[in-house]
């Protein structure tokens, strides 16, 4: 259960609408099944009370969509920002990457999103509702008569098990606690990667990467992937491809993907999450976030805007490139 | 009808697979189903399906198509197509079978697809109904039954049992192969099972949705509704939608150059994408509210229109479960067919 | 049968300022390195794209170094210092994901150091031979 | 398609030596876009230029490949020779096959094959060359000098002497610098002032100098013939044009007690001060730190006594700005500082000062009137020690002083040797060295004089402490050549301190994007061939701030430099580099990402309008690159992550054919 109610963000949309100060609000809207929720644009109040929903299935990062809304829209945006998100929100600031004139953003706090395979491994598949306002989420399916109670904790995503701060860093209002960042164990999946040998590294990703299929859902639902034109669209770029066609397309474009998004990344989650492969990309984001932390100072992308990205940065002492292997397992 | 027991199915895949390769849907690594080719100790998937269609198996996601081979100035052309060898697919649902059938309209109408065509010989599909289906089932919209799955061979499977039917002479053929392992048998256990899987159908959240609105010559109808832009307003642009689609068949074909030559091959691409269908003057379709707009219309109208009113979508879900946005066909049938 | 010798091939991309001239230096002074390793002259190591790299791994390349002037020496002032942070970044994560390690190296190399471009090169070539071909990062399609 | 000729150099035998170059011709004549192959014995000569000529019109050649030397020896030359044949010079590339290909490779079948590879990689890239232009810029003709010492005032002079005007920025009240501080000059002995002051008027007296002293350039913006500075002129709260510098207010001012910086703290100046009798401005200038009127609004004697009417207590720091197209930095050295040189007791004891208070110290100006006297009693030395290499030559391990040497330090304590024997001969002089370095013109000749005719000790090893007991500083030390520890009773110690970059060229080189090394002496151009040029254009070096000199040395360099200044000045519009960096506006993010690695400051933003791919319009921020001031470095083509950003004679998709010729 989220400690703001669907309601209290529905009558908080609904005013900002009739006093003025947005033209439309950036919401989620319910769909067939309790959980398949898409993020919306309301313009009204009929709309927002009828199909505006906020429940432990609102998982998508919007900040995203600013770049292109605000070109479009007149007048103010209103958007609701979970902590995760306002990270996302000031690294597209950073990057100028839409107007901050344009946005009236509402913090809201989260208690974490739901996975629904987590749900259907406990409840099975059949879903026909879920109820998250409860202290329990209960799940009702068409092979049983009476709904399964679940602990939301129980099927809390991957991200948000491991979420880095309930902190937001940036809202013009903020409806509820401003949260504080946590100390997550974010980068233990990371480093017990680290400490297998290479050949173990080599065939974990090569079987974890081998069933890409260059959906390009990672990038596309990606907050820093936001360029205009994307280099694996280009086909001047080099490494144009629209499918990958052998292993070393399927490793390239991952790890060219994570580079141009390292020191940019805010460890959102959303390429792990939106994954019909269910391939772990968020790791790869995460070890370049972990080194870059361990070989330059702690930095953590969107905390602040205007800060200076490690990869767009540097000291005269800097480690060199041999040398960020020291002190590591060198069993190779 | 034969049946087996189902702990006899080790030995039958063993034995199929010594004349044939047998591909069959057994969990991956991440806990998934997909299709594997069948080795010493793979268990067939629980899984109600796999994440990615078979369409695959006739249509891969890359393939060659010729190769150049350059030194210097001169330019020889390599033929790379091989011989097809016999396969057989295992463990197809019904919706996925139905697949092929749009599949083959599309590549096997003149002019035929060799590649396409040479895989579709020389494939047997076994197909198995379904008992439990998802909530995001809704193949009975377009007219598939899940208890009753065509295919060369349709499989039932009971408690202990695994129950065989041929449906055309390629299943005959299959089931001699595996005459030695099956035994004869009557139907009843089948049909039992057919009419308790009727009843699950019925009480599918999405049992309801009709496609009747939609079909062949309905293009004004729809093209310029208003709801596109609703619809495709939070659309990401991704493929998905359209790479674990079983029906969607749109490919592009690249060159790519090795340094010593040239390959020319064709990928799956998507109709979602910015670049799809770019030619010289630049992209027929320029907003994604028209790419999104293309891909239901295709599937609902353009399609049906082209081929004796068959929808291409066979409501197997798989775009219901993965769209990162979870916008799908129903959201958009029930948006634009008035529910 | 004779088991043919593997000669590594080596892309060595160099600062057309400080290490290409080192590699001038080392020809001048008649300092012998093996043939396998070719030259691309960029204006700066931070002119190297990540990109480039993973390309010369595509196209069958065993080994890609990257050498520029010594830290503080860029003659664009700070150019290496990007390198090294990035080169830094993208060798761990090829490490990460299994690739040796061995294969790719950052040297700073003065115009004046025409005995250490010789001699980095006679090593890195050995290290990559005895690594063998380069299998993890390969495309098939671009062997011969 | 290109048109490419392939031309292939035997360079005598060097080439020729160990690689077929025929074979190599005639390899690459199957490459693509190769219309025309050969080989020739000396590319580089007037007759294979001319062939390249000729061929380029024969086989109307688009793109030349040269096999031959390094691009770094000849790629200037064969871009002249394509100009020359109406080719764009930039559809040039070079396969270097001699530095990396024959001279390095013995055998006759490796160094063929290699040549033939690199020959491929040059195909590659000239077959995605594109002609290239230079761009044009318009050249201010004002010169900026930063730093006033001999350096500096040199370099104005000799600007100002070929007609363009040339400011002067000096930090302190007056130019003259170090040299001014100074009591006689090594090896001649003629008094520093006498020579130096001429000068410091010359330069007050030139109509085209302008001195802008008690000031400093707080921003720098612009490149190569069209800076933009901003020069802080600190409030001196005396008219600077009104006041006659009487030295009535001088006299009269109440606060005597302020250390004098001009004699290094030996004596004390009033709070309204002109540093010495010949500066220049001779203006007077209050020191608001010691002044009372300032500090707390009593006094305001100066001000009654200047009859001219120039004391102003409201006066602000004033900013100015100008335009110029050339600067020079001359901001020169200090000694290093010698807290962490506890052992010589320095902190201790008054009698243990560095060299430049001996200057002060025996000059008729200082704050003995010339007298040798020591600072704690003022009585005359008898025993003087000199410590050579203070801080100069120190392992980098030590940390506390400089790797390098220092390099006037053996000549002026020489100097300060023969000058104490000769004027009093009842002392004894000693002095401890490591080496003695005296290489340059009656440098050697002087130091044996000191040793041979004033009977200075020389003794090699080092002082390894000093403590001060009653009077005397006793002197620990050892003579290695006779391998004996030695006692000194001393009654004045000398250090010959290292000297180091001035500590405001590091702020300035920052504004002015100059590199500068470890020990923060601005870097040249090259370090032979460029010598008074620092890789920024537009930037020149003069005097100490690009390495320890003698004043002949830097008045060679200020002439130098001068010399360069005045060869971009005489010109009416530069012409860049054309390899720079570009942005392509429609696949721009405007993410900042290239301009916060640009060393130049080269990249700006602006919004624009721009027809979006779904028929919108919308107005983006996107980079645009100054041409003028990139210097085509590529960092940012690789922080850009859309790869908007390309580097123009050196793209993306050239680099990569390149590889792709190599690997193949």
């Amino acid at each position: 259960m989220q400690k703001v109610s669907q309601q209290q963000l529905i009558d908080k949309a609904v005013s900002l609408l009739a006093d003025g100060t947005v033209s439309c609000v950036l919401g989620w809207t319910k769909g067939e099944f309790d959980y398949d929720i898409t993020p919306a644009l309301f313009t009204d109040e009929a709309s927002l009370r009828q199909g505006f929903v906020w429940n432990d299935f609102c998982g998508a990062n919007f900040s995203k969509y600013l770049v292109a809304k605000t070109r479009k829209c007149e007048g103010k945006i209103l958007v609701f920002l979970k902590p995760c998100d306002t990270y996302s929100f000031n690294q597209l600031l950073t990057e100028h990457r839409f107007d901050r004139e344009k946005v009236y953003a509402v913090g809201i706090p989260c208690e974490g999103m739901a996975d629904i395979d987590k749900v259907k491994a406990i409840c099975g598949d059949g879903i026909s509702s879920i109820d998250c306002n409860g202290e329990k989420m209960a799940v009702q399916t068409i092979y049983e008569d009476a709904p399964v109670q679940v602990d939301a904790s129980s099927v809390l995503a991957e991200r948000c098990i491991n979420c880095k701060s309930k902190k937001h860093v940036a809202y013009d209002e903020l409806m509820g606690d401003e949260g504080d960042v946590i100390d997550s164990a974010r980068f233990d999946e990371v480093a017990k990667l680290e400490a297998m040998t290479p050949d173990e590294r080599f065939t974990f990703w090569q079987n974890e990467l081998s069933r890409c299929i260059r959906c390009n859902a990672c990038r596309d639902a990606c907050p820093a992937c936001t360029c205009e034109v994307c280099v694996f669209n280009n086909p001047k770029s080099g490494v144009e491809n629209k499918s990958p066609a052998n292993s070393f397309e399927e490793k390239m474009f991952h790890i060219i993907r994570a580079f141009h998004v390292a020191g940019r990344c805010t460890d959102c989650g959303e390429c792990s999450r939106v994954c019909p492969q269910n391939i772990p990309l968020h790791l790869l984001n995460r070890k370049f976030i972990k080194d870059m932390n361990e070989c330059y100072g702690e930095y953590q992308a969107g905390a602040e805007v205007g800060s200076r990205a490690p990869l767009v940065n540097y000291t005269t002492d800097d480690l060199e490139p041999g040398e960020v292997f020291n002190g590591r397992d060198s069993d190779a | 009808m034969r049946k087996c027991s189902l702990d006899a199915l080790q030995a039958l895949f063993a034995h199929v697979n010594a004349s044939m390769a047998l591909y069959l849907p057994v969990d991956g690594s991440d806990g998934k189903a997909v299709y594997q080719k069948w080795s010493e100790g793979a268990r067939w998937s629980h899984a109600l399906n796999t994440v990615r269609s078979p369409k695959d198996f006739f249509f891969p996601q890359t393939e060659d198509l010729m190769k150049f081979k350059t030194a210097g100035k001169s330019i020889e052309i390599v033929d790379v197509r091989n011989a097809a060898e016999d396969f057989v697919i295992f463990g197809v649902r019904a919706c996925d079978v139905k697949s092929f059938e749009i599949l083959d309209r599309v590549f096997l109408t003149d002019p035929v697809d060799s590649f396409y065509a040479s895989r579709r010989e020389h494939g047997t599909i076994v197909s198995v109904a379904c008992t439990r289906p998802s909530e995001t089932c809704f193949c009975g919209t377009f007219g598939i039954d899940a208890a009753s799955p065509a295919g060369d061979v349709s499989c039932w499977k009971t408690e202990t049992e695994l129950f065989w039917q041929a449906n055309t002479p390629k299943g005959e053929a299959f089931l001699q192969l595996i005459a030695p392992l099956t035994e004869e048998c009557g139907n009843e256990a089948v049909q039992a099972q057919q009419e308790k899987t009727a009843a699950v159908m019925k009480k599918l959240p999405l049992a309801e949705l009709k496609a009747d609105a939609f079909g062949g010559g309905k293009t004004k109808e729809f093209f310029d509704r208003p709801e596109w832009s609703e619809l495709s307003q939070a659309c990401l642009g991704c493929g998905t939608c359209t790479f674990v689609c079983p029906t969607c068949q749109c490919y592009d074909i690249k060159d790519f150059n090795t340094g010593n030559g040239v390959i020319r091959f064709r990928c799956w691409d998507s109709c979602m994408y910015s670049e799809f269908t770019k030619m010289a003057h630049g992209n027929s379709r320029l907003s994604q509210k028209e790419r999104f707009r293309q891909r239901f219309m295709h599937k609902l109208v353009y399609y049906p229109e082209n081929n004796d009113g068959l929808f291409s979508c066979v409501g197997c879900g798989r775009c219901l479960s993965k769209c990162p946005i979870s916008m799908n066909i129903v959201k958009v049938m029930k948006k634009l067919g008035g529910e | 049968m004779q088991v043919k010798e593997f000669k590594p091939l080596i892309v060595a991309f160099c600062c057309n300022w400080c290490s290409y001239a080192g590699a001038d230096l080392a020809g001048n002074n008649r300092l012998n390195y093996p043939a396998e390793v070719k030259i691309i002259r960029v204006p700066c190591s931070c002119r190297v794209n990540p990109m480039f790299i993973l390309r010369a791994f595509q196209r069958g390349a065993d080994g890609v170094i990257l050498c520029g002037c010594h830290p503080g020496d860029c003659h664009y002032t700070s150019g290496n210092y990007y390198t090294r942070r990035r080169m830094a970044m993208l060798f761990s994560m090829l490490d990460f994901l299994g690739i040796e390690r061995e294969r790719t190296r950052v040297e700073w190399v003065s115009a004046a150091e025409g005995a250490k471009f010789s001699a980095v090169m006679t090593d890195f070539a050995a290290t990559v031979k005895a690594l063998g071909e380069n299998k993890r990062l390969e495309d098939l399609r671009c062997k011969k | 398609m290109q048109r490419i000729g392939v031309f292939v150099c035997w360079c005598g035998s060097n080439i020729a030596g160990t690689v077929d170059v025929k074979a190599v011709a005639e390899a690459l004549k199957a490459e693509p876009g190769v219309v025309f192959s050969t080989d020739y014995q000396y590319m580089c000569s007037q007759a294979g230029q001319d062939m390249i000529k000729e061929s380029v019109r024969e086989h109307k050649l688009t793109g030349i490949v040269i096999c031959s030397c390094s691009p770094r020896m000849h790629e200037a030359t064969f871009r002249k020779t394509a100009a020359a044949a109406g080719l764009n010079p930039y559809m040039v590339e070079i396969a270097n096959i001699r530095e990396q290909c024959s001279w390095v490779h013995k055998e006759m079948p490796i160094g063929t094959e290699k040549a033939i590879i690199l020959g491929k990689a040059a195909v590659a890239k000239v077959n995605l060359n594109t002609p290239l232009t230079p761009g044009e810029s318009p050249v201010t003709k004002r010169a900026l000098v930063i730093g006033g010492g001999i350096a500096g005032i040199q370099t104005a002079l000799d600007i100002a002497d070929a007609g363009f005007p040339v400011d002067i920025v000096e930090k302190k009240p007056t130019i003259g610098g170090k040299m001014a501080q100074l009591d006689k000059t090594f090896p001649t002995l003629d008094c520093a002032a006498c020579i130096l002051t001429p000068k410091m008027v010359d330069v007050a007296q030139h109509e085209k100098i302008r001195i802008f002293s008690y000031s400093e350039v707080s921003e720098v913006k612009g490149f190569v013939g069209n800076f933009d500075v901003t020069i802080k002129k600190h409030a001196r709260y005396v008219k600077e044009d009104v006041c006659t510098g009487c030295g009535a207010c001088v006299e009269k001012c109440p606060m005597k007690k302020v250390p004098n910086e001009f004699n290094l703290g030996m004596d004390n100046r009033p709070a309204i001060y002109i540093p010495f009798a010949q500066a220049v401005p001779k203006v007077a200038t209050i020191d608001p730190n010691a002044c009372n009127m300032l500090k707390n609004g009593k006094c305001g004697l100066c001000a009654r006594v200047c009859t001219a009417g120039a004391i102003d207590y409201k006066q602000q720091d004033e900013y100015i700005q100008e335009k110029y197209g050339a600067i020079v930095v001359a901001t020169g050295f200090n000694p290093i500082s010698m807290d962490k040189f506890d052992e010589f007791a320095y902190n201790q004891s008054k009698d243990v000062i560095t060299s430049l208070e001996f200057e002060r110290l025996t000059n008729a100006a200082g704050p003995t009137a010339g007298k040798l006297l020591r600072p704690s009693d003022g009585k005359h030395p008898h025993t003087i020690v000199f410590v050579q290499c203070v801080g100069s030559r120190c392992d980098s391990c030590a940390q506390k002083g400089k790797e390098y040497c220092s390099k006037i330090c053996c000549m002026y304590t020489a100097k300060h040797a023969m000058l104490t024997r000769d004027k009093y001969p009842d002392t004894e002089v000693y002095v401890f060295y490591i080496d003695v370095r005296t290489p340059g013109k009656s440098f050697d000749e002087f130091y044996r004089r000191a040793v041979e005719e004033y009977d200075v000790h020389y003794i090699k090893g080092m002082v390894g402490k000093v403590t001060p007991q009653g009077d005397k500083l006793k002197v620990q030390a050892s003579d290695l050549l006779s391998n004996k520890q030695l006692h000194i009773d001393a009654d004045l110690v000398v250090l010959a301190a290292a000297i180091e970059p001035d500590k405001s060229a590091r702020p300035l080189a920052t504004m002015l994007t100059a590199s500068m090394d470890t020990n923060d002496f601005f870097t040249e151009a090259h370090p032979k061939l460029r010598p008074v040029e620092s890789p920024t254009a537009g930037v020149f070096l003069s005097g100490t701030c690009q390495g320890p000199k003698d004043i002949p040395e830097t008045v060679s360099q200020a002439g130098a430099a001068a010399s360069k200044v005045i060869g971009l000045l005489a010109k009416d519009k530069l012409k860049g580099n054309p390899c720079v960096a570009h942005s392509n506006e429609q696949m721009c993010n405007g993410c900042s990402s290239c301009e916060r690695v640009c060393p130049y400051g080269a990249i700006t933003y602006e919004d624009k309008e721009f027809r979006m791919p779904d028929r919108t319009t919308a107005i983006r921020r996107v980079a645009a690159v100054n041409p003028a001031v990139c210097q085509g470095c590529g960092a940012c083509t690789v922080a850009c992550p859309s790869g908007a950003m390309d580097l123009r004679g050196f793209m993306n998709e050239q680099i990569m054919a390149e590889v792709d010729a190599i690997c193949k």
